[in-house]
């Protein structure tokens, strides 16, 4: 038999969620930006490694990639902290309304980016069979492209959710609250591979 | 048992997705058994220009055709026996373009084999006696992939060396053509 | 083929017999390290033995740690950390022992590794008179040589256990790697990074001789082929140098001037067949010629299907090739 | 009323356990909200840590029969020298298949299969963290397995070593589709144990009993949490590595091409910086079972508790810095050879200090000599062996010698089944039955542990002297006269041994499934939670959530479990605690059974196995996997949580 219990606490009356640590889910996110953290971190050491092997980099004659998409990108990646700010600081304060108000404008961000970062693979000036060095920039790229459009994709599905009765619950504010913490990642993490891509091969060629 | 059930589930879509596959990379070391009773290869009446019912493709073929192993052989002989001095890594050069569709003397793996085998004017020596008959046959079959001729999942995206042409796994499969003889 | 014939504990050069002492140093603690836990475990479980007593914690206390234990636990921390500062200064040294080969090598040689055998070439003579050979190295006793390692294919590791530990051989990469033999003997090498399906058969036969024996082994190599002289040799003469043979390899002083193959110019000369497949002998060399594919599958020798009338005639010239 | 105030609204009234339901009446009320639907169906659904963690472990299990056998038909070609069993191309598959086999499919996925079982039930939780993601892994890493080995069976499996070096197994010289087998398999179980490693470390941080403070988790829980650490920093680095491989392999990129200034050693560096972690993914987990059988069979708590998390957590940390020792012979620089001995040598501190703490408690306690802790004897008499041995090619002028010979395949057998799988069979036996609820057969399980035991020394140690002798790694057979008969000959009859005692090991397994003698909930008087419920648990774990004060809460409160209440009943519902000080936070729901995680895992299946053959497939096979994923998290009831809402 098992052993009887003695009752202490009773926990009935603790909430149903929180917001940042004392959400579960803020932990799963935290795991999966350490993790992806972590292969940004490994690709940017391979990119090291495989510069320290040339004399010039972007290695002659390879012209670096022209920096106006990827400068513009960063310009709007950048400017839609303040969209996302709002966004975080309305779940945070339950005000569901403005939530439901701003993430399209979020959705219509991805959009850009993304037709930007079309734009951004075609002034390269490198392919990726071309060597190392157009091998490791495309990897880098091709690497942060898949983070915007799984985070776009997030967002959609996150817009689509809190038009719905759902948008009501409380959790869902939680959940929106992580989708920013996680946009947050994404801009960051591409700061970077920003420089490593357009102005360290102008600077060491 | 309904992991049992749930396991020769997944093994089934994984079958489903390998089979097609299993026969593609038969690697052999004993060469083929084929062709004791065929010469070595056609003589060059191979070359059927635009005239009449081509003759059946050579039965050996099939055992070269969208095979890795015979593909990656004929990789590695393309470069030993320095077929790039003249063919340029399928470029071309002294010797004719191999990425492109045109072929003088047919595209198909049996006469590429034949034009390795016997040699052609203008300079293509014959090598039948210098290579083995599995190698000509290997080196073929490497040389119908750089014009995109092989199924992609048999051949390699690239050598380890110099690159200047784009990956063989991406390269458009040009279609034959007959070029002209008397180009060059 | 006596037994100890490839062996890290032969210690016949300079670095393995470094290894040798400090292999012991290393086994004597380890011993030691080993024993002492053994004993503590096993004492450990003889004062506990045939208790029944069940409780696990006495009226809601549990048992009080041994005082002993304290300072056993400094005790052995420090034995386990003196034990590792003494093991590391004698790698220290032995480095600092193997190293000093490498400062003036009297002899250099190039190894190119390429699936499945080794390409050598002793690179201190001028190029008019340079050695090359295959699946063999020979070295002066006592003179510190260094080998220049190369690989165009895929990663190999040279390794002959009885003179020195392992080099990659790593393709785009050059290293190197020092020896000073210090007994007279005949070694196997042998490759030890997985390289192929034919990795187990990727040796080379190592050679130690007096100084004035390798003078003499390398005026032999400078010379160009011998020449055949019956018949049958001169048929194999003609078929090695006309047909498949000479698409790959090269022997010196003929026609025959293939470049991806072991170089045959005093094939008959070594001691092994195919990167030490087989001894060298007249019975291996039929069998080797008429079919490399049963003798060593996946090789990239072909089989050529020759007459026995060829097979004859080819055996007949290589033996030659003295 | 403010939204904000809305949502921090008093509960409203649901059934809740507590002294008014309580014993058979809350166990069927439970019962209904936490058991899986019936059929197929609802066990493909299924999201109970228990079910997961069980196929996780039989899966792992069979692949380690699997593999076995593949080292007993390797043992057989080198039972004499130039034996033509097994041809050079096959031996190079099957060398391949064991190793890939046994570090990938069965021991990560193993200990991380008990880890799903047992870690809710040790920090007295109801289910995993995420467990829609736990089920999405399991069926990630099914699939990963099959296709390695149904790609084997076809005869297209890799052949290029479990390290897959290239160029070997790059675009020209590893031809066909094997290469890519292996690498698209590294992706499966990489996403899998990734997905593990977070769900854990949320659940150990979040779900931990009240009162049940970092300073009170079990042992087993603390090397569950740094390993899912080392998980989630190592595994990327193989991802990548295996990418850039197919990436290469497929679109022709450089990265390993030195002609175009790619590095071949770019490999080795990212393959071990996973590689070496790797080790201590499996290793430490068992080193987590030994601190909880020595206690509980030597009567006594552990000794050092503070000791050995810290031992865990720097061997953890060193871990991640010692890669470099798998490359000596790659040409390093000779004036770093003295700071790489040592710093390899200094992670034997920290498992010299476990071990002083294992044996300390051994020393105060009163041993039961059952078959768990016979296991531990055993891994103490094996794993030091292999230690030292470690310890010996630490030094760089002796792994120049002993690098890729039979010496490694002796010392890695020695710390891997040693150090982790006798650990691991005195776990399943210490565990079993808990798992099953009937108890292992004493007898059978003490002939099993005496063959291999006896088995693996015959086995593995001989092959310390085959390398010694000259005999590299992975060669399919060895000339006669260089003195590696005999050592071959004993390695072969040892596996045969060994094999012998684990098929013992398993029918025992199978037997005491119907006829094991009925387990008590804490048949072996054991300290720790997970043996305050009934044996199998129930799928909902425990009644009431139990509040823990010290570190062996069952025997330092042995009449009665004192519990939490109020946490909702007919729905799922976990109490979330503190990370520190583990005190009650919040009440969240935990996920219902949805096939969609098997759905999902089935369309990422077919995107990975066709992004083997084009790289397009990578786009168009993430529309399924999209879809799938999104029909995942909707949620499926209109509003399913009559709890407070925001208007």
């Amino acid at each position: 038999m098992t052993l009887p219990p003695t009752f202490t606490e009773d926990v009935a009356e603790l909430p149903t969620h929180g917001f940042s640590y004392r959400s579960l889910t803020w932990w799963g996110v935290i795991g999966f930006m350490v993790i992806e953290g972590t292969a940004f971190v490994l690709t940017v050491a391979a990119y090291f490694f495989l510069m320290s092997h040339e004399e010039s980099w972007a290695p002659r004659p390879w012209l670096p990639p022209n920096a106006i998409a990827g400068t513009l990108f960063t310009l709007v990646i950048l400017a839609s902290e303040f969209p996302n700010t709002v966004i975080k600081k309305a779940a945070n304060a339950y005000d569901v309304a403005t939530v439901r108000r701003l993430l399209p404008l979020m959705v219509a961000v991805g959009v850009v980016l993304l037709v930007i970062r079309g734009f951004e693979f075609n002034s390269l000036n490198v392919l990726w069979y071309d060597n190392a060095y157009g091998s490791i920039i495309w990897t880098l790229l091709l690497l942060h492209t898949t983070h915007i459009a799984t985070d776009w994709v997030d967002t959609v599905v996150l817009w689509a959710l809190m038009r719905t009765p759902h948008g009501e619950e409380p959790r869902r504010l939680v959940d929106t609250d992580e989708n920013s913490l996680y946009w947050r990642f994404v801009w960051l993490a591409w700061l970077p591979i920003y420089l490593l891509i357009y102005w360290v091969p102008r600077f060491f060629r | 048992m309904s992991s049992l059930c749930r396991n020769s589930c997944l093994a089934a879509l994984a079958v489903a997705a390998l089979l097609g596959g299993c026969d593609r990379q038969e690697r052999y070391s004993r060469g083929k058994p084929l062709g004791e009773t065929v010469p070595v290869s056609g003589s060059p009446d191979t070359i059927f220009p635009g005239k009449s019912t081509p003759p059946p493709l050579d039965p050996r073929a099939a055992a070269y055709e969208g095979n890795a192993y015979a593909i990656a052989q004929g990789q590695q002989l393309f470069n030993w026996m320095n077929c790039s001095g003249c063919h340029s890594n399928g470029g071309g050069g002294m010797g004719p373009a191999l990425m492109d569709g045109q072929w003088r003397y047919g595209g198909r793996i049996d006469q590429i084999a034949a034009s390795i085998s016997e040699g052609r004017p203008n300079g293509m020596p014959a090598w039948r006696s210098k290579l083995t008959a599995d190698q000509i046959w290997q080196l073929a079959a490497y040389v119908r992939t750089l014009s995109g001729q092989e199924r992609k999942d048999a051949v390699s995206a690239r050598a380890d060396t110099m690159s200047n042409t784009p990956p063989e796994t991406q390269t458009v499969r040009q279609p034959i053509k007959q070029a002209d003889s008397a180009q060059q | 083929m006596s037994s100890g014939f490839q062996t890290a504990l032969g210690g016949e050069a300079l670095e393995s017999s470094n290894f040798l002492t400090l292999f012991i140093v290393f086994l004597i603690v380890s011993a030691v390290m080993y024993l002492l836990i053994v004993a503590a475990l096993m004492l450990g479980l003889w004062r506990g033995r045939s208790s029944d007593e069940p409780l696990t914690v006495e009226a809601g206390r549990h048992h009080a740690t041994n005082p002993m234990f304290r300072p056993a636990l400094i005790g052995w921390t420090a034995l386990v950390l003196v034990g590792l500062v003494a093991l590391t200064i004698g790698s220290f040294f032995t480095d600092r022992s193997n190293a000093s080969v490498a400062r003036n090598p009297q002899l250099t040689l190039k190894i190119v590794a390429h699936q499945w055998w080794w390409d050598v070439q002793y690179t201190t003579h001028e190029a008019s008179n340079a050695v090359r050979t295959a699946n063999e190295i020979h070295l002066p006793v006592g003179v510190p040589a260094e080998i220049t390692l190369e690989s165009d294919n895929v990663i190999h590791s040279l390794w002959i256990p009885n003179l020195a530990g392992k080099q990659d051989l790593i393709p785009g990469r050059v290293t190197d790697i020092q020896l000073l033999p210090r007994k007279v003997g005949t070694y196997r090498g042998q490759c030890a990074e997985f390289c192929g399906v034919q990795h187990a058969h990727m040796a080379l036969d190592v050679t130690v001789q007096s100084k004035a024996d390798f003078e003499r082994w390398v005026a032999a190599q400078q010379r160009v082929a011998f020449a055949p002289t019956t018949p049958l040799q001169i048929a194999g003469y003609r078929y090695v140098t006309t047909h498949e043979c000479s698409s790959c390899h090269s022997i010196a002083g003929t026609t025959a001037n293939g470049q991806v193959a072991p170089d045959l110019t005093h094939f008959a000369s070594r001691r092994s067949i195919a990167a030490g497949t087989m001894p060298m002998s007249t019975g291996n060399l039929y069998g080797w010629v008429a079919d490399p594919q049963s003798q060593k599958p996946g090789n990239h020798m072909p089989t050529m299907g020759l007459s026995p009338t060829e097979l004859h005639a080819v055996v007949a010239y290589l033996e030659v090739l003295k | 009323m403010t939204a904000a105030e809305k949502a921090k609204a008093p509960p409203i009234d649901v059934p809740r356990d507590g002294p008014d339901l309580t014993g058979d009446k809350l166990a069927a009320a439970l019962e209904a909200t936490w058991m899986r639907p019936p059929g197929l169906i609802g066990w493909l659904s299924s999201v109970d840590h228990k079910d997961i963690g069980r196929r996780y472990i039989i899966t792992a299990l069979t692949f380690l029969a699997l593999a076995g056998a593949l080292a007993v038909a390797m043992r057989m070609q080198l039972s004499k020298p130039d034996n033509d069993l097994i041809g050079a191309a096959r031996y190079d598959e099957i060398f391949t298949m064991h190793g890939t086999t046994m570090m990938f499919l069965f021991a990560v996925p193993v200990m991380q299969g008990m880890q799903i079982y047992l870690t809710p039930l040790m920090v007295g939780t109801r289910n995993m963290a995420f467990p829609r993601l736990t089920a999405f892994s399991y069926y990630m890493y099914l699939a990963g397995g099959c296709l390695l080995w149904v790609s084997f069976i076809l005869n297209m499996g890799p052949d290029v070593g479990w390290f897959a070096y290239p160029p070997l197994s790059g675009p020209q010289y590893g031809v066909g589709k094997g290469p890519d087998v292996w690498a698209q398999m590294i992706t499966f179980t990489e996403v899998a144990g990734l997905a593990v490693a977070v769900t854990l470390v949320a659940t150990i941080l979040k779900q931990r009993a009240p009162g049940m403070t970092l300073a009170r988790m079990p042992l087993f829980v603390w090397t569950t949490l740094v390993v899912s650490l080392m998980v989630i920093f190592a595994l990327p680095s193989v991802a990548l590595a295996s990418g850039m491989l197919l990436s290469d392999r497929l679109v022709g990129t450089q990265f390993f091409n030195p002609a175009e200034r790619g590095d071949a050693l770019l490999w080795q560096h990212l393959f071990w910086f996973f590689g070496h972690p790797e080790v201590y993914i499996i290793f430490l987990p068992a080193t987590g079972f030994l601190s909880e059988i020595i206690p509980t069979f030597c009567r006594r708590s552990i000794f050092g508790y503070p000791i050995i998390v810290m031992s865990v957590v720097a061997t953890a940390i060193l871990a991640f810095g010692l890669w470099v020792h798998h490359m000596f012979a790659t040409g390093l620089p000779r004036i770093g050879y003295s700071f790489y001995t040592a710093a390899s040598m200094s992670v034997s501190i920290p498992t010299g200090l476990q071990l002083f703490c294992w044996i300390a408690t051994i020393w105060q306690g009163r041993p039961r000599f059952e078959v768990p802790f016979l296991y531990v004897i055993a891994f103490i008499f094996t794993f030091v062996i292999g230690g030292l041995s470690g310890v010996i090619i630490a030094a760089v002028p002796l792994d120049l010698q002993l690098h890729d010979t039979y010496f490694i395949v002796a010392h890695l057998h020695y710390v891997l089944i040693g150090g982790a799988v006798f650990p691991l069979l005195g776990a399943i036996t210490y565990w079993y039955p808990k798992f099953t609820g009937r108890m292992l057969s004493d007898a059978l399980g003490k002939i099993a542990f005496w063959l291999i035991f006896l088995g693996f020394q015959l086995a593995f140690f001989p092959m310390h002297l085959s390398g010694l002798l000259g005999m590299p790694r992975r060669v399919y057979t060895y000339p006669a006269g260089m003195g590696l008969e005999l050592p071959n000959m004993l390695s072969s009859i040892g596996s045969l041994v060994v094999s012998a005692a684990v098929l013992l090991f398993v029918l025992n397994m199978l037997l005491s499934l119907k006829a094991g003698r009925i387990a008590p909930p804490n048949p072996w008087a054991a300290p720790s939670l997970e043996w305050a419920t009934t044996s199998p648990p129930p799928p909902y774990n425990f009644p009431h959530i139990p509040v823990v004060e010290s570190r062996t809460p069952l025997w330092d409160s042995p009449e009665t479990l004192p519990v939490v209440h109020g946490l909702r009943v007919e729905h799922r519902e976990l109490l979330l605690t503190s990370v520190l000080a583990a005190g009650p936070e919040t009440r969240e729901p935990s996920a219902e059974p949805s096939p969609w995680p098997f759905i999902s895992a089935a369309a990422v299946t077919v995107m990975f196995i066709s992004s083997m053959f084009s790289p397009w497939a990578v786009l168009i096979g993430a529309v399924p996997a999209t879809i799938a994923l999104i029909a995942w998290f909707w949620p499926k009831s209109a509003l399913p949580h009559p709890e407070p809402v925001i208007s």
